[in-house]
């Protein structure tokens, strides 16, 4: 499937759409990726390179690729069963899309929050545990240590301290998101990909959560869907504008919302369409 | 825009007066409206009558029949020699023939029909499970008859290879057979409830590193609980109102026993011999039949409440 | 400080991943278990009564002698049964299904009727025999004939119509209907004009699948009573008749007075499950092909 | 030796039907030359079924194509159940004779019942082919195996030298009456011993002996003669040194005589003059069932016997 | 249903959230309008006058009501079985929620598009024909007339026409939108209720449909629900801001959105949330 055998942990300058200065690690390095879900060619020659302990956005209208291309980067993509990939994604200089890189290996070093709030339906401690027993760790008290610390990183401990094993059902949306977000912390992810966490919540639990993204980029690098071009404005470093399955625009996140090079990027920030 | 104005030039139909017109007419509109909720609520009641009918045909004879035969003997009673000078009529060799096979059919269904739901749902590709499932179901749709027939003339020759003491006719082999019938249905219905807990917390699983008998184990099977047990409580509910396999592989023997490799019979089969012999109406034995076609009515619909209690009390809200 | 230590974590990834396998396996043979019993179930039947199948067998009437025994008479039974079970099922079973679902309130009455058809359908088809033989061979004076066979068979299979059409009728997006209100049309109108044309394919599917259950039961015509030599074919729904089902049945345990009977039942199951095969394949072409995606 | 046996069936198969066909130029001329139609009900006796279904078919195709004969078998006690109600069958095979309260129960609905016997048969004991001590026993003997307290549960019960195994009894259940034929006329009306397994269907009882050495059960002849590849007879000694089961042994006054018992139809006379296809087919069945019987594994009666129905039914018209 | 006797078909000025001046008739007048589905208090106190020949928008986060409001205007909100109304709506000066009313007249004098494109899957003619044939309509040759006069309306006869007899799911989807206004406009209707008509469409389709409501609102009354603020900015004469079930602002579109009187408008004009 990876066509490009070259691997570029540090992208140089020179693609199309990508001005960004070289000053930190890249955490993803995409190439020439392309992505066709059956004969519908969803991305298209994308080229991008995520760094470090930043926010990177991806913004584009409904169907553009965003989540397609988010998922693409722990192959969660795949679950699609028609799905064809070209090009190159390497995650810290190894090309993931090599056979021989274990998914389940990729994935306990990249979490994923979804759009909708997905906990299991057990209880809030059971979810937060979860990873970590699947890895292996049985040790009540260690696993103890891991939910408290997990649960305070996503600044719904204090909610949840006194109903730890009481379903998560129970929680309201936007404690959800944040508990689905400590379920992600548990593992220690070295990434954390979300796809419009919080579209589903409403305006207090999205400003709890976007808080909580600005606290979690010192330890993490993310990388954020969002439809809310104000949200990407207010919390990321970077950003993407995706059209059509196509990087249209990739840059500082101030520079695509004041001065952006493409007609189409102003034309869809300026809500002529989408 | 050009097109726009065909609307006030082309003014040939006045649609609004038309339908106004035509409202003053239109009887038979108003009258379906009317009578269709009705016509429709007596055809919905036919399903109700139907149940009512076969409560009320079954309770007459069967009252007449505890007249003669008092409760007590029939429920404890171990023999059960209808046809004899002096005739017993008790029915526990029928329903521990019906128990025993419905157990050894579930013994078979459950454990080979999950993992087949498992396979499906979480395994196989679209296009494996879209190959697949109809095969499955096609076991499902076989006549009962059918697999009696291969249980008497194929399954029991085999197993007395292996166990010496199996009777020709034993309820061992109709058993399995039956088993086998049902794995369609356990694995359907599991299936069903495994692919309705939503995708999302299948990649919520994923999402943390879990291989998919992890995410199958941990999330999905506990998520798809009620809807799995419900599949069971069926399979056992389909087994104890199947006839023809029992009828054709177990023989009519109504020994009180718990030994497998025995000859058994069990509720349906007994329905099967005493009608089809047709005894004469009025005689006791004409009325044990309804007897006991009570007792397994009543089995099976306590089955099937139990099935829609469990799948409705504990569905999961996901 | 960090919990999760990255090289244990590696070291049980590898167990995991081979108890995966394993499993799936594991769970890959038993769903091909169910498979080979149905090849082995098939391939015996066809070894045992395919030569016994040819152009007389199927045209000729039943007899006691196996040289020149055929099904015709059978197989015309089956039609006639089916004759009378598919109008009345399509009629009452989506009958049903429009009440329940477009015009029955959430309510008792509805989750009545609605608990009640989940159980008829759990009823053994055996009690459904019995309350043919007692209401339409003996109280209504039908005699066993066709019509006392249908209408049982067609009770039988009811719960199947029924909820095929259900759901049939609720994929029907509700966006439709709602464009047929939204134009003034009243409920019937947009049942009979939006619904029911949308929900067909479904609906048919249902019909057919249950005719199949139909024409495969055997239980129920056992306790109505079937004649076991009966020459003439039968005519109308008020005549005697047997069905393949039934033909198999007597050949099997009649088997013991004639060894050829074996093959002519497995020669009649061979010609039985190809008629299900039939319809079956017509109902999955229909679900295929007719389904509209909304 | 499979396909040996086989062949055998076969070419009984086909003697047979050589036989029936020889008996179509005979019949001819019996028949009156009137097309009849409707149709004719037989119900009873599973033991009599074959024979009387070959007889009906042969009617059917040969002497009356529009009359339809529809035999079923729910067994002779079962089978009067339908015959002794008002619009019941017009015929009810039976391996036993009506019993008076049955007869009591005509009278009651109030229509006339002719017995005619149809053919003969006699009671044979089968045993597993592998079964080589059994193969001759006395009558005495026999009663013991299947008697309530006969002091027999294995065969060294019976003789020493037997085996020290259980012996598996069996039979037909209560429905036939092949069972109260064998309760009422052989064991006197005394219990079958306790563990006795009675089955609905012959080609059960078939397949346990034929597949368990220990087992013994008793039915009609005919089930016997179709199954000798599967099964062996038991030969009996009734005194006079041990008889054959054959259709030659088989008579009221032959060898087998104490197991030998006529089968009979019984004919509803009302509806035999109220409808002609019934008396008709009764006229039938008296003229040619003899040519069948053999067959159907029966003995046939003697010609007087049946000149004897003819002549009542001809009484009829 | 219907508490409020009084009918009132003019609503005289002092509401608290309706700076409109009246000078324009009044097709629709909402007063103390509340809703409930089950427990659910959907709408709360919604008075709201609406006027004739222009566009009305309706704006506000997901959830807020606005379906449910512009619903209750045709009573197809009624389909569902737990709602509970209090309050009055007049249409043209009559109580609609009076159960006099019959709902099939009302239904033919107000039409509705909805969010997705909804064409029954019939032909293109048959689509149109539908409502004038469900209201006894069977004249070939009236029909034909009202088939294409309609399909003219809704500017798309040009690309129909060649195949009126072909499944309508044979469009785009900004086609079966437009067949769906031009089904409408079959019987003549005097109101045009929108629900999010444009949200499943692309840009260029879009453009289409906004062009067309431009033209139709010569004709008729339209009332628009849209969660695109900038679509509410250009086409609409009036603007509705809905929050949770209530009307937080209703005024001249150009007020709302330069000059909104209440903070929250203004949060949820300039994307705070949603
Ligand atoms: N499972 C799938 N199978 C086939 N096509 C798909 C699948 N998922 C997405 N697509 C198609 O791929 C394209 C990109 O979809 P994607 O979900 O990535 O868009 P998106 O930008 O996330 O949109 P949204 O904002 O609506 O979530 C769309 O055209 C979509 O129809
Ligand atoms: N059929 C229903 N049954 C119960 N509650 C409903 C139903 N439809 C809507 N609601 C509830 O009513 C409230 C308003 O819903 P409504 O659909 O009117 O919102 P909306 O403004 O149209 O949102 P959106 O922009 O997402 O379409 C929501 O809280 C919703 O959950
Ligand atoms: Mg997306
Ligand atoms: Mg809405
Ligand atoms: O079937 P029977 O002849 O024994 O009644």
């Amino acid at each position: 499937m990876a066509l490009a055998s070259e691997k570029a942990p540090f992208q140089s300058v020179g693609e199309p759409v990508q001005n960004v200065q070289v000053d930190q690690k890249v955490v993803y390095g995409t190439k020439d990726l392309n992505l066709w879900y059956g004969k519908d060619h969803a991305l298209k020659n994308i080229s991008l390179d995520i760094y470090e302990k930043e926010v990177t956005a991806i913004i584009g209208p409904s169907g553009c690729g965003k989540s397609t291309y988010i998922k693409t980067l722990n192959r969660m993509v795949q679950l699609v069963p028609t799905v064809r990939i070209s090009g190159d994604i390497s995650y810290r200089g190894k090309s993931i899309l090599d056979k021989s890189y274990k998914v389940e290996d990729l994935r306990t070093r990249v979490g994923m929050v979804f759009q909708k709030p997905n906990p299991f339906p057990k209880s809030i401690y059971e979810n937060v545990a979860y990873g970590p027993k699947i890895h292996g760790i049985r040790n009540k008290k260690i696993l103890d240590q891991i939910v408290e610390r997990s649960l305070r990183g996503a600044a719904i401990w204090d909610e949840v301290k006194d109903r730890l094993h009481e379903n998560a059902y129970g929680l309201s949306g936007g404690q959800q998101q944040r508990l689905c977000i400590a379920r992600c912390l548990a593992i220690e992810p070295d990434v954390i990909l979300m796809d419009e966490p919080t579209s589903a919540l409403d305006p207090k639990s999205t400003l709890k959560v976007e808080e909580l993204i600005q606290e979690l980029k010192k330890e993490y690098s993310i990388i954020i869907v969002t439809h809310n071009m104000q949200q990407a404005a207010r919390i990321s470093d970077k950003t993407a504008f995706f059209l059509n399955g196509e990087v249209v625009e990739y840059d500082q996140t101030d520079v695509i919302f004041s001065n952006p090079s493409d007609k189409r990027t102003e034309d869809y920030i300026t809500g002529r369409f989408g | 825009m050009e097109t726009n104005s065909a609307l006030n030039e082309g003014n040939a139909v006045n649609v609004r007066e038309l339908i106004i017109e035509k409202k003053s007419k239109r009887n038979i509109t108003n009258v379906l409206e009317k009578i269709m909720p009705k016509v429709l609520l007596s055809i919905a009641m036919i399903s109700i009558l139907t149940t009512v009918g076969i409560v009320l045909t079954l309770l007459t004879e069967t009252v007449e029949f505890f007249s003669r035969v008092p409760l007590i003997d029939f429920f404890t009673g171990t023999v059960l020699k209808p046809l004899s000078q002096n005739p017993e009529f008790g029915v526990l060799p029928l329903l521990t023939g019906t128990i025993i096979s419905s157990f050894i059919a579930m013994f078979v269904a459950i454990p080979i029909g999950l993992m087949t739901a498992i396979y499906l749902s979480e395994y196989a590709s679209d296009k494996v499970r879209r190959l697949l499932k109809p095969m499955l179901e096609i076991l499902a749709g076989i006549p009962t008859i059918v697999y009696g027939f291969f249980a008497f003339t194929f399954v029991t020759p085999i197993l007395r290879e292996f166990i010496p003491g199996l009777q020709a006719t034993n309820i061992l082999s109709p058993g399995i057979v039956m088993g086998i019938m049902i794995i369609p249905m356990v694995a359907s219905l599991s299936e069903d409830a495994m692919s309705s807990v939503p995708n999302s917390m299948r990649e919520g699983a994923l999402a943390l590193g879990s291989t998919k008998l992890e995410v199958t184990g941990k999330v999905i099977i506990p998520a798809a609980m009620s809807g799995i047990v419900a599949s069971f409580v069926l399979g056992i509910s389909r087994a104890i109102g199947e006839t023809m396999i029992v009828t054709i592989a177990s023989g009519s023997s109504k020994n009180f026993t718990f030994d497998i490799t025995q000859s058994m019979q069990t509720m349906t089969a007994y329905i099967v011999e005493v009608t089809g012999g047709d005894a004469p109406a009025g005689s006791t034995i004409y009325y044990s039949l309804y007897a006991v076609a009570m007792t397994l009515f009543i089995f099976t619909f306590i089955m099937n409440l139990l099935a829609r209690y469990i799948s409705r009390r504990f569905r999961e809200e996901y | 400080m960090k919990y999760v230590d990255t090289a244990q974590v590696q070291k049980k990834m590898n167990t995991r991943l081979v108890t995966n396998n394993l499993a799936k396996s594991l769970f890959f043979v038993s769903t091909i278990f169910g498979l080979i019993v149905l090849a082995v179930l098939i391939f015996r039947v066809v070894s045992e009564g395919i030569s016994w199948i040819n152009f007389d067998f199927l045209t000729g009437k039943l007899s006691t002698n196996a040289d020149r025994a055929g099904i015709m008479g059978a197989v015309l039974g089956t039609l006639w049964l089916m004759a009378v079970v598919a109008p009345v099922t399509m009629l009452v079973g989506v009958g049903t299904a429009i009440y329940l679902e477009s015009y029955a309130k959430k309510g008792r009455l509805q989750s009545f009727i609605q608990t009640n058809i989940s159980n008829l359908a759990g009823v053994p088809s055996i009690v459904f025999g019995i309350l043919g033989l007692t209401v339409f061979v003996r109280a209504l004076e039908f005699g066993n004939v066709v019509l006392a066979g249908g209408l049982t068979m067609s009770l039988l299979v009811l719960p199947i119509v029924v909820v095929a059409s259900q759901e049939a009728i609720r994929a029907v997006p509700a966006h439709l209907s709602e464009a047929s209100y939204g134009m003034g049309a009243t409920k019937w109108q947009t049942i009979k004009n939006i619904v029911l044309p949308a929900a067909l394919p479904g609906i048919l599917t249902g019909a057919i699948l249950s005719l199949s259950r139909a024409i495969g039961e055997t239980a129920p015509l056992v306790v109505i009573g079937i004649p076991a030599l009966l020459i003439p074919f039968p005519g109308s729904i008020m005549d005697r008749f047997t069905i393949l089902p039934m033909q198999i049945y007597y050949w099997t345990i009649d088997s013991a007075l004639v060894a050829e009977y074996a093959n002519l039942a497995a020669a009649t199951i061979i010609v039985l499950l190809v008629v299900l095969f039939l319809l079956n394949s017509i109902a999955i072409i229909i679900r295929n092909k007719f389904q509209q995606r909304y | 030796g499979g396909g040996d046996e086989e062949a055998t069936t076969e070419s009984d198969e086909q003697t047979g039907t050589e036989e029936v066909e020889g008996t179509d130029t005979e019949t001819e001329e019996a028949t009156e030359g009137t097309e009849l139609e409707g149709s004719v009900v037989v119900d009873g006796s599973g033991t009599v079924y074959p024979l009387m279904s070959v007889v009906a078919e042969e009617y059917m195709y040969t002497e009356q194509e529009n009359v339809s004969v529809e035999v079923s078998r729910a067994g002779t006690s079962a089978g009067f159940g339908k015959f002794l109600i008002e619009n019941g069958t017009d015929f009810n095979n039976a391996s036993r004779q009506i019993k008076d309260e049955e007869q009591a129960e005509a009278d009651t609905v109030g229509f006339e019942v002719k017995e005619m016997k149809v053919a003969l048969d006699g009671l044979t004991f089968v045993i597993n082919k592998e079964n080589d001590w059994a193969t001759e026993l006395t009558e005495e003997e026999l009663i013991r195996i299947f008697k309530h307290d006969g002091g027999v549960t294995k065969w060294s019960d019976l003789r020493p030298e037997f085996p020290d195994e259980e012996i598996k009894p069996m039979g037909p259940n209560e429905n036939h009456g092949t069972y109260e034929f064998f309760y009422e006329n052989i064991l006197e009306k005394e219990d079958l011993v306790d563990g006795v397994n009675l089955q609905q269907e012959y080609s059960t009882l078939v397949n346990l002996v034929s597949e368990d050495v220990n087992g013994i059960a008793f039915f009609g002849f005919g089930y016997y003669v179709n199954n000798q590849d599967k099964l062996a007879a038991v030969n009996v000694d009734f005194g006079d040194g041990p008889v054959e089961p054959t259709l030659e042994t088989i008579g009221e006054d032959a060898e087998y005589a104490p197991f030998t018992r006529p089968v009979f139809t019984y004919l509803n006379v009302d509806m035999a003059k109220e409808k002609p296809q019934v008396l008709d087919f009764a006229l039938y069945v008296a003229n040619n069932v003899n040519d069948f019987a053999g067959e159907a594994g029966f003995a046939p009666l003697p010609d007087a016997e049946l000149q004897e129905y003819v002549a009542f039914l001809e009484g009829l018209k």
